[in-house]
């Protein structure tokens, strides 16, 4: 039999020598027999499940959600909250609409106030100059340092249960005790003088004003407590031709505000003053007002000259807010020229005005940069970072975030957001007096101590925060009076008990008086005040300067040009 | 010699591929955990008289699922030792009395981006638990759990039945497995109706 | 359930106080990167500033809000997604974008004539710990898809949750509040069902204050407008004399 | 992609579309493995060596393709169009009676009259017992010289005409040796033998048919001198040493007397590989 | 013996005339460089992700779209000729097929690979085919050049198959025989499939109904970009390889293919570019004065901005349609080396900038009324795997120029014994 042989195996053929070409046909029948086993569809399919599952994308956390009430404690606004919890960890912050004052609205801070806890320039130590310490250090350190002389206590947020400790401590020990006014606040000072009412207990019946006259104060930007004045503007005809609450903003540039008012009056920088004496001017020049005395000693002609606008449209401005009453002015900051405007137009004590709403409220003292002679100065968390004292004394300074470089001998790390517990006080500006309790919601995950527990640990004879806020509950409860803003709306005297009406305002119910309204009070401006300083300060909302901004804030300024960028601290 | 040499090199390399995909792939791909403790559902529903799955297994008020027992519903019952076994010393000298949960390796769960919602299943469609869990509430020994390398997903998700061609009624928890379902009750939802 | 959720959002209400796009990224568990910028953020919600082209006293700026518009008719990007990652989820008129399905072509966002979809240049990433914080009803995104606003879906989905344990079909409308209308502390988003003529919105929708912008493109978007102001409602022409007088910006 | 997968919709466009699609895909596969079938039968049919050799020749200069009718002068010009495969040349017979007129000068090569050449310089010599032996001509073994290395097929195993009979090596360069005839290798020998195979032909040696494709006569002489003045003009490259010794004789071993020369092409050229 | 310098010889085929193995690897060496880079910024992209380039939310997409639809616009070449040698029967073309498939090949596969990158989940691609969306025109896109690939690679094995050393393997050469045979088969395949893919890309942009830059009206579901792309498209493909094959004379110095072949596919593109510049006025015609206005865009609108007037249509229409055009129909200008060249880089030029208006103006120009006119820069992460991807197609023409038979008969191997 005649056999054909393949010309390649001539040689290659012999035996079983494995040859290229078994290589070749192994290697298609092995490809052929891969494409009928899973090996190839399931790695496509697990491939493509990974890269849906990424194991370096972060996964939010699993758990129970539950929803708790509580405040933004970042600031002194003491807006009201719903914080989403799951499993332990705060995932959500929202505005509780149950809360008298703030309505359910929020500063967009706070809506990521949750991720702070986390931010990188969270305080995690205790720091002593440029090196590490730990919290015994610190103690011992304040310890002989208030054994040798007086010491500062400096706070950012008065009237709190914790403000009380320090305060009494600094009573105790024989400093004194301070504080960083917001600009809020800072601006009833003129009226504190002129009436002997101390700021704290003054407030803006906005609800009642038909005309806001805003000298520069960012009313629609997170002025005050953001909802209040957001939440009315926008209920009284926003971007109505006659809206029923007429806002007239008088500012250098055209803020949010000033583009969002019902009229915009532009003036140059910093001649807010001086427009505030021409306005008294022209509305006494046509009697717009009742005759009063003293007259401002600046004339229509300079006020208009410094301000940029002509004497003519001073007067229409003035006819202008007087057109519809009651006509309310707000200063951005303590400037008395236009604080003496409500004085003239009898805002004070009236409906639509300014109203004082607690009792009892001791006047503050005003926490200047230079000290004097201290031996330490302890500054709590709440003080804004820019605040540095001038002094050779040794700088406690607590915070819950690092804001750059500072002068503090010791940077203690305070409680950050929600992980303290704490009161919350009539917020400055407000009509009627309200208070709110924010218990510890999360746990901090590194060891904090807030100044009043600091003081606390050294001198057992202070009262505790959590001792101040149920004897101010009680005392609240005793007054039987106002409501309370939980689920539902409940005047004092339905709530049983105070054991009850504790647990509730626990439970982040709100307790608001009534506002004290008709309540003329007497004022004794001896001359109309000269023209101070031009507006430094701005608010905490607008000028961008909390001590860090959560992550997500670049939302607003970095990842759109909606805001201006933060300025950083030098 | 040479007239069947090829198909003889091609039916090897065939079979070689065969026996890696079918037979070594499925060990490969996926690697055995241990639950930290044995427990059994059968003892818990016969001896114990755990009736129903939700007594552990509850759904929430607000509708959530709290799937896995944490460890204070254990010690309801096994706050001190119930019985002799190893599983019984594990469970409470280990997460009992320190108070850790049990870390549980969950067979069925889902990844981050599925929204399985028990109550809409359970609660408004009448689903009975083992629709979709098969008689694992009865078993009487824990099965190895095994962990897919690639995707990190429970091999309950794909199935134990590599080709999924011949699954066990009730066996695999894919996507595919859960439309399957959705059109033989005419229900449809969107992408977001499961995925969050 | 059969809705179709729609907005309208009151211009003349809004501060641009950027509180809405804060709560939209909080709740959606949308990350904020270092490196990102405005043309490379994540922003499913943006509030964008407008004016009237004046200049001094009389110039008015106003801020519109702008997110996906969920379009009803030939909704452009899910025409043109390849594999069926973006659909109008008929139950809700909801335009869905399914990050798990998407490949980050980015053809969708070619597509969208309001640039209302983000592409995840980044790997997410959180500072050390903060993933804690995260919603846990949203997945986050990985690198390379395509996101955009989904109505808040985890708010839905607790609705239905909610509801199912009641034993109730529909949800209480009152459970369903996207997070931006929730946060606005003006109240200038309204949200509600269009499908519904009794649903406040759907009237406000039909009211002569209101908009939609590009609406002749014929997309049928489910995001109204309103304001008072004539050359604030000009916006919505390209092409109208107030508009081009707008300054851009 | 097929019903029941997700994102599939028994609508009009969907269904086109993917018929559509699998209709190329398929198209596609079909013409695939249509042409490996069609390949896997033409290895069956033995119509693969026939399709091998014909490539290969397609590929040879149009100067190696000469019809035997013109190297013999019998005509003026013709190039083969049937593989050297005269069994089959519709024209063989047509030609082969008219006379040969081409020269018959002095050549420097021996070639016998009693054997018969095949294009790729192998001779095939009839013996009594019915078989023939093969070997290089002389020009290829002054060419080569002395192989490096031969390896040769088995006794018994069967050679196809024009297929490779067996391999040599020289200086790195591997020659392969085309088979002359169809057959079955019944001897084996070598370089030394003057014989590198015997062979038994697939036809009977009287048969017309077996050797009527090879060259024989006249015809081997103008081939020859063709081949000659091919591999004269091939290595005169102007880079090479002489080529060749005075008078146009081949020198012995030229493969090592001229190293630089384009062995590559000449070893190709002579044994007609592709 | 033998020298011991490395020699290629072996794989070349016999008789043609190469350069030497080294001056080759020279001749590779910078390509292979920028290869090399290019496959780094592209391996950049894919592990870093696309945060390596410059593209944005609003150029979503950006120099690679461009460079995609540029490529395969000139690779048309490939089934046009095709169609013209195996359908048409034109015979004489059949010089240039090789080298045809082999541009097309460089092409389609630098496309696709390009198409990889510019994803941001390639390991989820799959999906396309998977859960496929008919209605999008980058599906049609997707399941065609993948399809198209698939054929351009068939069509290029025969080449392949015929290299001097590949070929001596039997089972390669009778396989290269028979699929050479069903040529004609693959070529209609790939006609059918390159109609499709060239049209839905040109559908691409034309079906955005939320740019009315670039929509179009059109017929049924394709607007009318689809056949406007078909038609530039099979315009510049001819034009294209005569670039192509008259580079590649002038870089080996040795003439490939007749003088009149050139003349005809000159008098091809032109006829076609003359054809679709008529089709393009109307067509723009009717968008300006329709389908922009119905849309609520004036069109001026379009080229208000700087560097983005209406010079560019211009230099599209005319000056890089119409006149090039006229350039390669002329039997004076086409008889003309230079004014040939000329006019064929003019033509592939027109169709570059066309593609270029309709992925990147197109992106650029603002929407909404509050919007931009934008700017965009590559990184050099685009522009390399750009030029990556123009190295790759030169080191493949360059390796199948050296290895493989592409222009039909090697001249000069016969030369020695014709000159007798």
């Amino acid at each position: 039999m005649w056999k054909s042989v393949a010309w390649d195996a001539i040689n290659e053929g012999k035996a079983m020598k494995v040859t290229r070409r078994d290589l070749l046909v192994w290697g298609a029948g092995a490809a052929a027999g891969l494409l009928a086993t899973p090996v190839p569809w399931k790695v496509l399919d697990d491939v493509s499940i990974w890269s849906q599952n990424w194991p370096w994308i972060p996964q939010p956390t699993r758990g129970p959600v539950e929803v708790k009430q509580s405040f933004c404690t970042l600031c002194p606004k003491a807006c009201g909250l719903r914080v989403r919890m799951a499993n332990g960890w705060a995932v959500g912050v929202a505005g509780s609409s149950t809360h008298p004052i703030s309505r359910g609205a929020l500063c967009p801070l706070a809506f990521a106030a949750h991720q702070l806890n986390w931010h990188p320039q969270r305080l995690r130590n205790v720091r002593h100059g440029s090196s590490l310490s730990t919290w015994a250090e610190a103690q011992s350190a304040f310890a002989k340092a208030s054994k040798e002389g007086p010491v500062v206590v400096i706070d950012g947020y008065s009237g709190r249960a914790a403000s009380s400790v320090l305060e009494t401590f600094a009573g105790k020990q024989g400093g004194s005790y301070r504080v960083v006014a917001t600009p809020e606040l800072r601006a009833f000072t003129p009226y504190e003088q002129w009436t002997g009412i101390p700021a704290a207990s003054l407030g803006y019946d906005f609800e009642n004003a038909r005309t806001i006259v805003s000298f520069g104060a960012p009313l629609l930007d997170g002025w005050g407590t953001p909802g209040r004045l957001t939440r009315l503007w926008a209920e009284s005809g926003a971007g109505l031709s006659d809206p029923q609450l007429r806002l007239i903003q008088i500012d250098s540039s055209l803020s949010r505000t000033a583009a969002r008012a019902w009229q915009w009056i532009e003036i140059r920088e910093g001649s807010e003053s001086a427009l505030a004496s021409g306005l008294a001017g022209a509305l006494l020049e046509q009697n717009l007002v009742p005759a009063h005395s003293p007259v401002p000693s600046m004339t229509l002609a300079e006020s208009s000259a410094q301000a940029g606008l002509s004497v003519e449209r001073i007067r229409e401005l003035a006819r202008l807010v007087v057109a519809k009453t009651p006509a309310l002015v707000v200063a951005r900051d303590d400037d008395p020229a236009i604080a003496a405007l409500n004085v003239l137009l009898g805002s004070l004590g009236n409906r639509g005005g300014i109203v004082p709403h607690s009792e009892g409220v001791k006047p503050y003292v005003a926490a200047e940069s230079a000290i004097g002679n201290a031996r330490a100065v302890l500054i709590d968390a709440s003080v804004p970072w820019e605040f540095v004292p001038q002094v050779e004394a040794e700088i406690f300074r607590f915070a819950a975030w690092d804001g750059g470089a500072t002068k503090a001998d010791w940077l203690l790390p305070a409680p950050g957001f929600l992980e303290d517990l704490t009161d919350l006080p009539t917020a400055p500006g407000c009509s009627a007096q309200t208070y709110g309790v924010a218990p510890a919601l999360v746990k901090a995950t590194i060891e904090v101590q807030s100044a009043a527990q600091f003081l606390c640990s050294l001198d057992a004879s202070l009262p505790t925060t959590a001792k101040i806020i149920d004897s101010r509950c009680e005392d609240l409860f005793r007054r039987r009076e106002g409501n309370l803003y939980g689920q539902q709306i409940a005047a004092i005297d339905k709530v049983s008990s105070v054991q009850s009406f504790k647990e509730q305002l626990w439970k982040g119910a709100v307790w608001a008086g009534e506002a004290s309204l008709s309540k003329a009070f007497a004022c004794h401006l001896k001359e109309w005040p000269a023209q101070t300083r031009p507006v430094s300060a701005e608010t905490w909302a607008t000028q961008w300067k909390p001590v860090v901004m959560p992550p997500l804030a670049s939302k607003l300024y970095q990842e759109s040009g909606l805001r201006e960028p933060p300025r950083r601290n030098a | 010699m040479s007239k069947w040499r090829n198909s003889f090199v091609f039916a090897f390399g065939l079979a070689v591929a065969l026996l890696l995909g079918w037979v070594v792939f499925p060990r490969v791909l996926y690697s055995q955990k241990h639950q930290p403790l044995d427990f059994l559902h059968k003892t818990h529903a016969e001896k114990s008289g755990v009736a129903d799955c939700a007594e552990c297994h509850t759904i929430r008020e607000d509708g959530t699922f709290a799937g896995l027992p944490a460890v204070e519903k254990c010690a309801g019952c096994h706050s001190e030792r119930v019985g002799e076994s190893k599983a019984e010393a594990i469970l409470v000298d280990s997460y009992i009395k320190p108070g850790h949960d049990t870390p549980w390796l969950a067979y069925a769960r889902q990844p981050a981006n599925v929204w399985f919602s028990h109550a809409i299943h359970v609660k408004r469609a009448n689903l009975s638990c083992t629709e979709c869990h098969s008689t694992y509430g009865e078993s009487d020994r824990v099965r190895v759990y095994e962990v897919n390398r690639i995707s990190g997903y429970s091999r309950d998700i794909w199935g134990h039945s590599m080709s999924r061609l011949r699954r066990a009624p009730h066996e695999g928890m894919k996507m595919s497995d859960c439309e399957e379902c959705h059109k033989q009750r005419n229900v449809e939802v969107g992408c977001l109706g499961c995925h969050q | 359930m059969s809705a179709r959720y729609g907005m309208v959002i009151d211009v003349d209400r809004c501060t641009g106080c950027g509180a809405c796009m804060m709560a939209c990224a909080a709740e959606n568990n949308v990350p904020a990167l270092p490196q990102a910028t405005a043309r490379t953020g994540l922003t499913p919600l943006l509030v964008r500033k407008v004016s009237n082209g004046n200049n001094g006293e009389t110039r008015r700026e106003a801020f519109i809000p702008i997110m996906c518009m969920h379009c009803e008719h030939d909704t452009p990007c899910v025409k043109v997604c390849p594999q069926q990652a973006v659909e109008v989820d008929e139950a809700t008129g909801i335009v869905m974008q399914m990050a798990q399905r998407c490949l980050g072509c980015r053809y969708c966002m070619t597509a969208c004539p309001y640039h209302a979809r983000y592409f995840n240049w980044w790997d997410p990433a959180w500072p050390p710990g903060m993933e804690k914080s995260l919603n846990p009803g949203v997945a986050v995104r990985m690198r390379g898809v395509v996101e955009k606003c989904n109505l808040c879906h985890a708010r839905l989905h607790s609705a239905k949750e909610k509801a199912a344990v009641a034993g109730k079909r529909e949800i209480d409308p009152a459970d369903y509040v996207p997070a931006c209308v929730e946060a606005c502390s003006t109240n200038a988003i309204h949200f509600g069902d269009l499908g519904d003529a009794n649903d406040p919105v759907s009237k406000e929708a039909h009211s002569p204050q209101a908009f939609r912008l590009l609406a002749r493109l014929g997309t049928e978007p489910k995001l109204y407008y309103k304001s008072n102001e004539a050359w604030v409602r000009a916006l919505a022409e390209p092409n109208s004399p107030q508009a081009s007088e707008v300054q851009r910006g | 992609m097929f019903p029941g997968i997700d994102g599939f919709h028994w609508t009009l466009g969907h269904v086109l579309f993917l018929s559509l699609f699998f209709a190329v895909v398929l198209t596609i596969l079909v013409t695939v493995a249509s042409a490996a079938w069609r390949t896997s039968r033409d290895f069956h049919s033995h119509r693969a060596i026939d399709l091998w050799w014909r490539s290969q020749f397609a590929e040879l200069p149009v100067s190696d393709r000469r019809c035997r009718h013109e190297l013999a002068g019998r005509v003026l010009s013709r190039t083969c169009d049937n593989a050297f495969d005269c069994r089959h040349c519709e024209k063989y017979s047509q030609f082969a009676v008219l006379p040969a007129t081409g020269n018959v000068g002095p050549l420097g090569l021996d070639y016998a009259d009693d054997r018969y050449y095949h294009r790729g310089h192998t001779w095939v010599k009839p013996e009594e017992d019915g078989t023939v032996s093969v070997g290089i001509d002389e020009l290829a073994a002054r060419l080569v010289g002395t192989p490096d290395l031969v390896s040769l097929p088995e006794v018994g195993q069967g050679l196809e005409v024009n297929q490779t009979a067996w391999r040599m090596k020289k200086n790195g360069h591997e020659i392969e040796v085309r088979a002359p005839l169809e057959g079955t290798v019944v001897g084996i020998g070598g370089p030394k033998e003057g014989w590198y195979l015997k062979i038994r032909p697939r036809l009977e040696l009287r048969e017309p048919a077996t050797l009527r494709h090879l060259l024989c006569g006249p015809e081997v002489h103008g081939w020859m001198s063709r081949e000659l003045e091919r591999l004269q003009l091939q290595l005169h490259a102007p880079n090479t040493a002489p080529a060749l010794a005075d008078g146009g004789v081949l020198m012995p071993d030229l493969m090592n007397v001229v190293p630089p020369a384009d062995w590559d092409t000449v070893l190709a050229d002579t044994f007609l590989q592709g | 013996m033998a020298s011991t310098v490395l020699t290629d010889a072996r794989w070349i085929t016999r008789g043609a005339e190469r350069i030497s193995l080294s001056r080759f690897l020279l001749w590779l060496s910078p390509w292979a460089v920028l290869l090399a880079v290019g496959v780094y910024a592209a391996a950049l992209c894919l592990f870093y992700g696309l945060n390596q380039t410059n593209m944005d939310n609003r150029f979503a997409f950006g120099l690679w779209i461009f460079l995609d639809l540029g490529i395969i616009a000139l690779g048309a070449g490939a089934f046009f000729t095709g169609f013209l040698v195996y359908i048409l029967k034109r015979v004489e073309l059949k010089p240039i097929l090789n080298t045809a498939v082999v541009v097309g090949f460089i092409c389609y596969s630098g496309a696709v690979a390009i198409l990889m990158i510019d994803v941001g989940q390639p390991l989820r691609a799959w999906f396309t085919f998977w859960h496929p969306n008919t209605h999008s025109m980058l599906t049609e896109v997707t399941f065609c050049i993948s399809c198209y690939l698939l054929v351009l690679s068939l069509e290029y094995i025969p080449i392949l198959l015929r290299n001097r050393q590949l070929r001596r393997l039997p089972s390669f050469l009778v396989f290269e025989h028979q699929l050479h045979k069903l040529v004609p088969v693959l070529a209609a395949v790939g006609t059918l499939l390159s109609f499709f893919h060239q049209g839905s890309l040109g559908g691409l942009y034309g079906v955005l109904r939320g740019r009315p830059f670039a929509f179009r009206d059109g017929f049924l579901i394709w607007p009318s970009t689809f056949f406007l792309f078909i038609l530039s498209a099979i315009a510049s493909g001819p034009s294209f390889l005569v670039l192509i094959i008259a580079t590649v004379e002038k870089v080996t110095g040795r003439k490939l293919v007749p003088q009149e072949l050139y003349r005809r596919l000159a008098f091809i593109s032109g006829v076609l570019l003359a054809i679709y510049v008529a089709v393009k006025c109307i067509d723009t015609l009717v968008w300006l004065n329709y389908t922009s206005p119905a849309a609520g865009f004036a069109p001026w609108q379009y080229y208000q901005h700087k560097g983005f007037g209406t010079p560019i249509l211009f230099a599209e229409i005319i000056l890089l349609g119409l006149l090039p055009a006229f350039l390669l129909t002329f039997r004076k200008t086409a008889a003309s080396k230079p004014w040939l060249l000329t006019a064929a880089a003019m033509a592939c030029a027109g169709v570059l900038l066309n593609r270029f208006v309709l992925t990147v103006q197109t992106l650029a120009l603002p929407t909404l009324p509050f919007d931009d006119f934008l700017q965009y820069t590559p990184s050099w992460q685009e522009v390399a795997s750009f030029a990556g991807v123009i190295a790759y197609g030169v080191i493949v023409y360059s390796l199948s120029y050296r290895y493989l038979p592409l222009f039909a008969a090697p001249k000069g191997r016969d030369s020695h014994v014709s000159g007798n």
